[in-house]
């Protein structure tokens, strides 16, 4: 992380004369390349994994907004239509890589491993993250739009400096990508060459608000120029491609040669949240479309036609994302609220004297409530 | 006419906008949805995208822009999405909102509204609940207000839009379904003044914003189920602080509690506990206590309610100060 | 300023099979062309304006610097070096046009007619923003770095708003590019199509910081392309070519396109401001190099050559100059304090209870300090 | 060895770094330059520049990476470079560095440092004189720590840097240049425990950082003009508070005022005067008073000394409470 003083910076010198100017233009566009085909390395065996994460994934999203109509969790950000963005994206990851995943990213961090009804805790108010972040190597599902991604820099950044090989990926919306942590998070890693990868799943909208009002560039991937780190624009609906773009940049974080920027182009098939009502911003038209590349469907049949899957695969698959749907029915209905008193004792590592006291009064409420 | 407290702010909002073209209307989601909370639900369709509009997600951007546009006479009155979404605004209204009067030697004044949902009690996920006021309160040239009722949503948004100072404006999200009879527009005290709710004499709640219903269900307990007759005060302007209200309720009863579900250390509480205190010193039978949520970071949903004051909370407090 | 709602996002489309993975490629040095000659229309009457106004901004910088010295000022931040960057991008704007200056602007914020005097206060302790922004519609100069570019973005919307066809110029600098601040004014105005202006002199430091760990990108100028609006990357040792550059923007903001990020890459030949040492981070032979690139030097070279100048008018703008620093001593060397008591006049627009309790006590102890 | 404070919190980073390899030192200017006071003098060329160096202009960004890498298993130590260049970082650390401990359910500890120079006193413009503490001790999950000597500041930073939370470390500016003769490595009392500077009887003084030497210097002259004994008390930590000590000192006494630089209003010293109040109630003889900056923006360097309290505005407030 060491990283040279230079020069000052040097740029256009000239001084042509009294009427003529001279200065260099950015090109409007940016400097987007077409899409060029890139080999990518998946065994039959990694394939089945792929879909197989995808459609379990797809059945704990259906499973979670069922539970939030029943009342067991208290809302719940679909990820329906975005499973190869996210999927694809930690396919990518290594063992001790990193996620830093936001409330969008449940079935992206459900398909890195971590226990569905723990991931799921933000939502059913039991606690605000449910998992060990050490066990999994996943921060917590993050609110704060943006506010992650300088998190994943720190840690990458840290993994350097102690000379470990491994990655941090930070996903975040097409929203948050406005928020100045997002610029500062871009910036900070390009300059300490951080073992980074940021994946922004343009999913088209912001809530409400559609990307058109969120910025005036073509792509998101262009604010990689703007801070001189690689840049990807990546059809977010294609999880070999979002799997092969983000394996190289994961490669090239691992190899020492920095962080990079994917955009994953896809959308939100559901509201933004069960609390959301689409109706108010945009068409069932627009819906129907992209449910045409719904990025689950569209991978299955092409596995079928390469023969990668039969209906066997397909079968097993399906009964393991029932088995794992009754798994989320059965501790996330009428889980226990916990121990009210429990939330003294992570605010420090030792409670404080005021604590105590503050934890007595509630010790004495709750005495109170069971006599009468 | 019954309106629920989003629905006087919406007309608030509206009415501000019909009498006066330099209001303008801006902020996440406010436009073409109306808000996540509906509070400005309507307001693009009537007035047009110029005077009602969308953001990006940038709150540092929301707040800086505005204080472009009142500097330039407008009178923008902008959305934080909720409390937790704030503090990315935090370094433009602490180093310019507040200070740019001050900082113009008295030149530029900022008519601006930056209106916050906040508080807990509706189980949201983190940081959707979070009770920020003390940060406002003690950052010298803000203007605080929240409203404890929908007439007071109704009048003091009216009156923080006309106002010639920035005004951070802190909606009580909780009591946004709270309804009450109005005919618009209704007539209330102007900023700056406090107000007793109800008569009482043996303690005094001061209270604002979310607790106001809390006190006051406090106080019909209280009277009910233990004869005491508590006077309930509600602060409605944090910054200025109508001290008189409260030293004079306060010496009246001998006895004064202050109730808010921020946590309790360096929070509002302490600046009227402190304050009474010294005002009140010799007419005080005992201390003034506080009544608030606990220091700790606001908890999940399912045990939101022990971190939140309700009225045991208040009656046990009230029991004590007539131990003293 | 009317936006209108989109349909999401669309972006590559591909599903080329199970091998093969497409996607796009940001080049890593984003897009930034070939200088290019522009005419520009200057008078020869502009021409000598501009000479003045530079030499006489060189002159108030080293008086300012000596009052400094000499204890009539705190400390204040050099512009010399920068004074084509920021004299040549002033002289861009029409006289209803709103300039938001850095504490960095001092002679930018000079040569738009602001009165040296005011101007200094906020280095002379004697208020924070010593002159009327209405009067010269220009913003206090302004410390938190990048701020001030919101504040410009949000009055530039206004005048859209409104109508108006005015124009908001801000000036910022390479580290403050670096702030999530100047990200949320480069999106914001284009997204608004806001009529800004935006303005970074890279100067090649930020305090002691070099360009090169600020940011990784080659130009602060690709920072447009990833928010889709222009950008220009020009000499800003070269005030015409400042001028030509800054004209184009000032004139497509007018004309209602919209905001354009102007580089002007220049170099700060000073310290930081007089509490700066800058033989901790950079050598002399650097800053030498610079001296030879000095922009009122060159200018004034070219316009002997060009005979758009002749000594009398030289020795005529120094006069000017003397006459300027005679005041600026006059007037800043045992400048009154002011009354104390003014600090609680201009919290509000009416002094509140407390604020009047607080003021007696003041009362009570200025009192106490005239008896003993 | 006679140090400066700025020389012991050098000391205290420098011997950090020598024990243990996980710390790290970074924000803007304090590689090469050393930091703009000094700070950080010499440690990027004994510890090179993985160890210390410099950052772009982004306090968001230096706060938030510090997160990741103390969630990484590092102890970083940054630096805002000034107190109102540290609000740009509040979204981060009011909703991150506080809160991460009790996010992950006690999982996830962070041990990391924010330095903030703070205070005015120094003749600086606008921005540069904050005392923002008001803001961070009433956050939950954050410590807080203010030195007001240089054994203090070099104890207290080697501690924090040790610590296994967060630490809010406010140095007060001012008293960068103060001189204490020390034997380094000093032993003082750990986090979160105040400490009687100066015994006495007629009045507690209490008070941190900056007014540390304000307050004893107003001690000394009260003995020296008026015979009063104050007894001074060094808050040190301001969260968690160790009121333990306040307490004893004020029923003691029976009269205590408290002092900061900050404006008073909601600010740190309503905290102590309210939990004063209540806990020594019935052994005060005069209410518990606040010295304080002012309600307003910080001002300018001419006039700043008529805003910042000294010896003569605590001696006036002790002549008030001599007179309850
Ligand atoms: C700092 C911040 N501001 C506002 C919000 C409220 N909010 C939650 S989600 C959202 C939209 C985010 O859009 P995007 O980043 O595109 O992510 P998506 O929800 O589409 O996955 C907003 C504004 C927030 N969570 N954090
Ligand atoms: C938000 C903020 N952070 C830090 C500072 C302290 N500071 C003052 S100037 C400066 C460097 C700014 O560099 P640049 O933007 O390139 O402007 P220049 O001084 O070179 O004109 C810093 C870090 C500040 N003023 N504001
Ligand atoms: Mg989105
Ligand atoms: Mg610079």
């Amino acid at each position: 992380m060491s990283v040279e003083v230079s020069s000052a910076a040097s740029g256009p010198s000239s001084f042509p004369g009294l009427s003529q100017a001279a200065w260099q233009d950015v090109a409007a566009e940016g400097a987007l390349g077409a899409a060029t085909p890139h080999d990518v390395d998946l065994s039959a065996e990694q394939l089945r994994s792929l879909y197989r994460l995808m459609a379990l994934s797809r059945r704990v999203d259906r499973q979670a907004i069922n539970l939030t109509r029943q009342g067991a969790l208290g809302v719940f950000a679909s990820s329906q239509g975005q499973e190869a963005a996210q999927v694809g994206a930690v396919f990518a990851l290594e063992a001790d890589d990193w996620l830093f995943p936001t409330y969008r990213e449940t079935v992206g961090t459900f398909a890195r491993g971590v226990d569905v009804v723990e991931l799921l805790a933000l939502f059913s108010g039991s606690w605000h993250c449910g998992f060990d972040p050490y066990k999994y190597r996943v921060a917590p599902l993050t609110t704060p739009l943006a506010t992650q991604a300088l998190h994943a820099v720190g840690l990458a950044m840290a993994a350097r400096i102690k000379h470990d090989p491994i990655v941090a990926l930070t996903f975040f919306g097409d929203g948050a990508a406005s928020e100045g942590d997002a610029h500062e998070a871009l910036n900070m890693a390009g300059v300490y060459g951080a073992p980074v990868v940021f994946v922004v799943q343009n999913n088209g909208y912001a809530i409400s608000v559609p990307y058109r009002l969120q910025t005036k560039a073509s792509s998101i991937a262009l604010r990689a120029a703007g801070v001189g780190i690689p840049g990807i624009r990546v059809d977010g609906n294609d999880v070999v491609s979002v799997y092969g773009a983000v394996k190289t940049a994961v490669d090239r974080a691992r190899r020492g040669d920095g962080p990079t920027l994917v955009e994953a182009v896809t959308y939100r098939l559901e509201a933004h949240t069960t609390a959301d009502d689409t109706s108010r911003y945009r068409s069932d038209d627009e819906a129907t479309e992209w449910r045409g590349r719904d990025p689950v469907e569209r991978f299955l049949r092409v596995l079928r036609e390469g023969g990668v899957v039969d209906d066997a695969f397909v079968a097993e698959v399906e009964a393991e994302g029932e088995a794992t749907a009754a798994r989320m029915r059965d501790f996330l209905f009428d889980a226990p609220a916990g121990d009210p008193r429990e939330m003294f004792d992570h605010v420090y590592a030792a409670r404080t004297p005021q604590l105590d006291i503050e934890r007595a009064l509630l010790e004495q409420e709750l005495r109170a409530a069971e006599e009468s | 006419m019954e309106l629920t407290m989003a629905g006087a702010l919406n007309a608030a909002l509206r009415d501000s906008m019909r009498d006066d073209d330099s209001v303008v209307v801006y902020g996440e989601d406010v436009g073409r949805l109306g808000g996540v909370f509906r509070v400005t639900d309507g307001l693009q369709a009537e007035m047009g995208t110029d005077r009602c509009f969308d953001t990006p997600v940038a709150e540092a951007g929301i707040a800086g822009t505005a204080l472009g546009m009142a500097l330039y006479g407008l009178r923008p009155v902008v959305e934080m999405q909720f409390d937790g979404f704030s503090y990315p605004a935090l370094n433009q209204v602490i180093s310019h909102v507040a200070k740019y009067r001050n900082r113009t030697r008295g030149r530029v004044g900022l008519p601006l509204v930056i209106r916050i949902p906040y508080g807990g009690g509706i189980g949201a996920v983190e940081h959707h609940s979070e009770s920020p006021e003390a940060y406002y309160a003690h950052t010298a040239g803000l203007t605080v207000v929240s409203p404890g009722t929908p007439a007071d949503a109704y009048a003091l948004l009216r009156a923080s839009i006309a106002f010639d100072d920035p005004v951070i404006f802190l909606e009580p999200k909780r009591r946004y379904w709270l309804k009450e009879e109005l005919d618009l527009p209704v007539a209330a005290p102007p900023i700056g003044e406090a107000i007793v709710r109800r008569e009482g004499t043996t303690a005094t709640v001061i209270a604002y914003g979310p607790m106001v219903t809390t006190a006051l269900e406090a106080a019909t307990r209280a009277s009910d189920e233990q004869g005491w007759e508590l006077e309930v005060v509600d602060v409605r302007t944090l910054s200025p602080l109508d001290m008189g209200t409260l030293v004079a309720s306060a010496t009246k009863t001998g006895r004064a509690l202050v109730v808010h579900e921020a946590a309790r250390f360096v929070g509002y509480g302490a600046e009227i506990a402190a304050e009474l205190s010294e005002r009140a010193f010799g007419y005080l039978a005992a201390p003034v206590l506080r009544v608030t949520g606990f220091d700790v970071p606001y908890p999940s949903a399912k045990i939101e309610r022990h971190f939140l004051p309700d009225a045991d909370r208040i009656l046990d407090a009230v029991g004590r100060l007539l131990e003293y």
